[in-house]
């Protein structure tokens, strides 16, 4: 989907959810990151409202400050633009597990109502499953220690579904209580950003509802895409159009990347 | 005491069928040479434990070497699935694969407290992940001193450890910078270890972040310049992400995958890739 | 977010009567100058974890501004005995000290598990010594996954942690090298951190065994130079060893000590020794 | 006491303690080293029969090759000449926990006829101590943990002691069984060596056996200077009597670092 509004201003859905994300994250976050958009939108967010925010990636760089994308999750450039690389014992342990982090950056195959996710498998059983995902990673604890998880995910009838598959990391279980249940002592997700528009856990029942629309996107097209009976937020926003210089920069670091 | 020798000796004694073995190195210093000489030596029914499988592993399944894999994120990184993998797990081709799943967290624990002589290590995890009932190795845990429940998770404890360095001194000392990941707890958590290094130099020379490996944790060195190519070994080159999109398309088919082995392994051809 | 301060505004600030400290720094990196800023403030009941108490805590426990000791080796390491403490303790003088003994194992663990996030974590210690008994925090527990019995040591986490450091850039990140014991464990457990350095720099160069310490972890920075004399700081000056024997004397008796504390301390005249 | 025996060769009793604690180092033995008597003998060793001999300090450094004595545990002499060094949770559990250590070597106070040492406090109770002493430091771990433990004291009534006030270090408890009642892995104590000879656990009991007597010493001297009724090894040796080169050695080698 490429939208056009206003003058000549246009974004794909990748730009419009990398902006969206870089925008929430605060000069004073440190934030642990997973590769793809997520890495590219607190990259955005370093070279423009947020420069001291703090990024740490699993594979032990420790305020790192890269200047193009990385390849991977351990690319060079990460280690070479690190104030310190450590060991992952260190970063999971010291890091994540101590509950110092504030966000958390995750993306997902399935994500369901209350805002668990699956990376692990799509169909059928564990043992034989359909289509065979890359697994956990990181983001099993990241969800659980994080003081909150942003989830980037698009919001397609496939990936948002009335249950997922298989819990690959925890939200908010079957509603409140869960995350206490399993000590979790991270605040769950608090934000899910979509190529549609922004959904937050509701505060009472900690059902995923939609706050944001992204401009030009209508309620119906938010309903077509989620595979659950959708709420919306009594008091519905519109996200920020994303600016020129926003698209202008978020371009010119793709660009930039490109090897 | 450490030796160094060719790398075809080097896995030819100390690489054996049936054992469990750790290839590690996150997403940088991946040991590939030793891992297509593993492929060369027809190595069978390993236990192969790596945080992500990676292509290095997504080969070794697909020539036949890995009979389980224990592993935490199972993907080409930046680039899509391991095909080998998933053909392999899902039809069983070459031969059946068992898996052993975790998380990132909680393989590194695992390889903590294998390193620490310790039967099993507590952290936070798993839990309210379905992965807590898949998996095995990891129970919950009552803490003595408040009413929390926290995760035990046992020991790895490899017959034989792997790694890609990027030095060593003439003593056998190996010393490794940047990325390290777990490089240092599957050393000490390993009963033989054998490096290959991109070079032997007189005496190290202060780095950021580097950790040294001292020659009595070491069996074997082998000097296997751009060795871990297509990932990379900070100091000497980048990685390859043409090389890892490339194997994308090898490894969809097994006729692409089984003349790959043929050309580039078995032949010895361009394994280490063009150089730089 | 770090901020720079002089000693005295530091101190001020960030340490306070009843709290629990931890002043840290294995025969290296004593952070003396913060010690006797401390007994200048007359900071009273602190909780004081250290390895190894030194002459630093000897001196604080002396001044009156240690209420409970937590420690495990307690001697003036090469010279004998700590006067001050076995006064305090044995004495009362000045007044009751408490005491938490551990073994460096034990009390390094308990670090790494307040640095983990964790009430807790497992080790084999302890067992077979009749300190076990003695102390607090230290219990069995039972492997999940073997018949084995280990031993179970509950997590510190300090109000404050106080380093001594050779370095720190304009941004406020720190750099230690040489032996650094439990600096890093000390740093995660804490909710506070101070650190003192010998000098500010514009940027960090590699130093073979360094670890750097991000600023997000430090709440204030102070400029001492000579801050850990008579301990040492590798690459700025050397252990004072005649300082160490010289306390032996004064720390001997009640009222040489209380001249030291009058002369050296109160009246700041020599407190960071003789300029090398 | 200073014994003179043979031509003009005379020796301290520190000298022939650690001349005889230095030899039973192997070459190819990593060893964990206390201050003091340990500390010199490691360092004479290293310096004679056993170059690459190993050396650990608990303060973090790995194969160090100190050329002067170490004043403190964390000396910087140690750290300058060490390979790496490392912080103290890698040494106390990657290095030792793990039992890859194959010599410990300790100091005591007290000892018992089951090589339980004691370094915490002498006379009356815990709490209200006749003499309070340092503690267990790195004592108890290494006690558990190496393969040997050689313990290295001076033998007098006061110090070997038919039960020790406090067991800081366990050596075989209560004699056979007691170590694997308490799960440590390591061997224990193979040999005290002391200013009159050596002692070595009976292979049956378990108890300390005196089983070489220094050149000069008699059975009498030794029996005069130990708490309990000391059994004597059915075939005694007299250690090997120090060397010129070995004296002289030890000598230059307290010369040089005298500060």
């Amino acid at each position: 989907m490429s939208s056009k509004l206003d003058s000549d201003l246009t974004w794909s859905d990748d730009e419009i959810m990398t902006i969206t994300a870089a925008k929430i994250l605060k000069n004073t976050d440190t934030c642990f990151v997973g590769i793809g958009i997520p890495s590219t939108a607190a990259i955005l967010a370093k070279s423009m409202h947020a420069p001291n925010l703090f990024l740490i990636y699993e594979s032990g760089t420790v305020n790192t400050n890269p200047q193009k994308l990385p390849l991977s999750i351990g690319d060079g450039e990460l280690a070479n633009e690190a104030l310190t690389v450590v060991g992952m014992p260190e970063i999971f342990n010291y890091w994540l597990q101590s509950g110092r982090i504030d966000v958390g950056f995750l993306g997902a195959a399935q994500i369901d109502r209350y805002a668990n996710i699956n990376t692990t498998y799509i169909g059928q059983t564990y043992q034989a499953p359909k289509v065979r995902l890359p697994g956990a990673g990181g983001a099993t604890e990241i969800a659980g220690a994080c003081k909150e998880v942003i989830i980037i995910i698009n919001q397609t009838k496939r990936a948002f579904v009335n249950q997922v598959d298989f819990v690959t990391s925890m939200g908010f279980g079957d509603g409140v209580g869960s995350r206490e249940k399993y000590g979790l002592r991270g605040g769950g997700p608090s934000k899910v950003i979509t190529n549609l528009g922004i959904l937050e856990p509701d505060p009472k029942t900690l059902e995923l509802t939609m706050t944001h629309l992204h401009p030009g996107v209508s309620k119906e097209q938010v309903i077509e895409n989620t595979g659950w009976e959708l709420k919306f937020s009594q008091s519905m926003k519109i996200t920020e159009q994303p600016k020129p210089v926003e698209l202008t920069k978020i371009r010119e670091l793709i660009k930039t990347s490109d090897r | 005491m450490v030796k160094f020798a060719d790398l075809s000796s080097a896995i030819n004694e100390f690489v054996k069928d049936g054992e469990t073995i750790a290839m590690e190195g996150f997403t940088h210093l991946i040991p590939f040479a030793a891992g297509h000489e593993i492929i060369r030596q027809k190595i069978k029914d390993l236990t192969a434990i790596r945080l992500t499988p990676d292509l290095i592993y997504d080969q070794m399944i697909g020539a036949g070497c890995i009979k389980k894999l224990i592993f935490s994120w199972g993907g080409n990184p930046g680039v899509g699935s391991l095909h080998r993998f998933r053909d392999a797990y899902q039809n069983s081709w070459p031969q059946k694969l068992e898996i052993e799943e975790h998380t990132h967290a909680g393989l590194t624990n695992k390889y903590v407290a294998g390193a620490s002589g310790l039967p099993f290590t507590v952290m936070r995890g798993y839990r309210g992940s379905d992965l807590f009932d898949q998996t095995s190795g990891v129970v919950e845990i009552n803490s003595p001193f408040s009413d929390e429940v926290l995760t035990a998770v046992s020991a790895i404890n490899p017959d034989v450890t792997v790694l890609h360095a990027q030095q060593a001194d003439k003593a056998g000392n190996v010393m490794l910078w940047g990325i390290t990941g777990v490089a240092r707890e599957a050393v000490f958590a390993a009963k033989k270890v054998l490096v290959t290094v991109e070079e032997v130099v007189e005496e190290f020379t202060p780095k950021f972040n580097s950790i040294i490996i001292p020659n009595i944790q070491i069996d074997v060195i082998s000097l296997a310049p751009r060795g871990a190519w297509p990932s990379y070994a900070s100091g000497y080159y980048e990685r390859d992400n043409s090389a890892y999109i490339a194997w994308d398309k090898i490894a969809k088919e097994r006729d692409t995958f089984l003349t790959w082995l043929d050309d580039v392994i078995h032949k010895e051809s361009n394994a280490k890739g063009p150089k730089s």
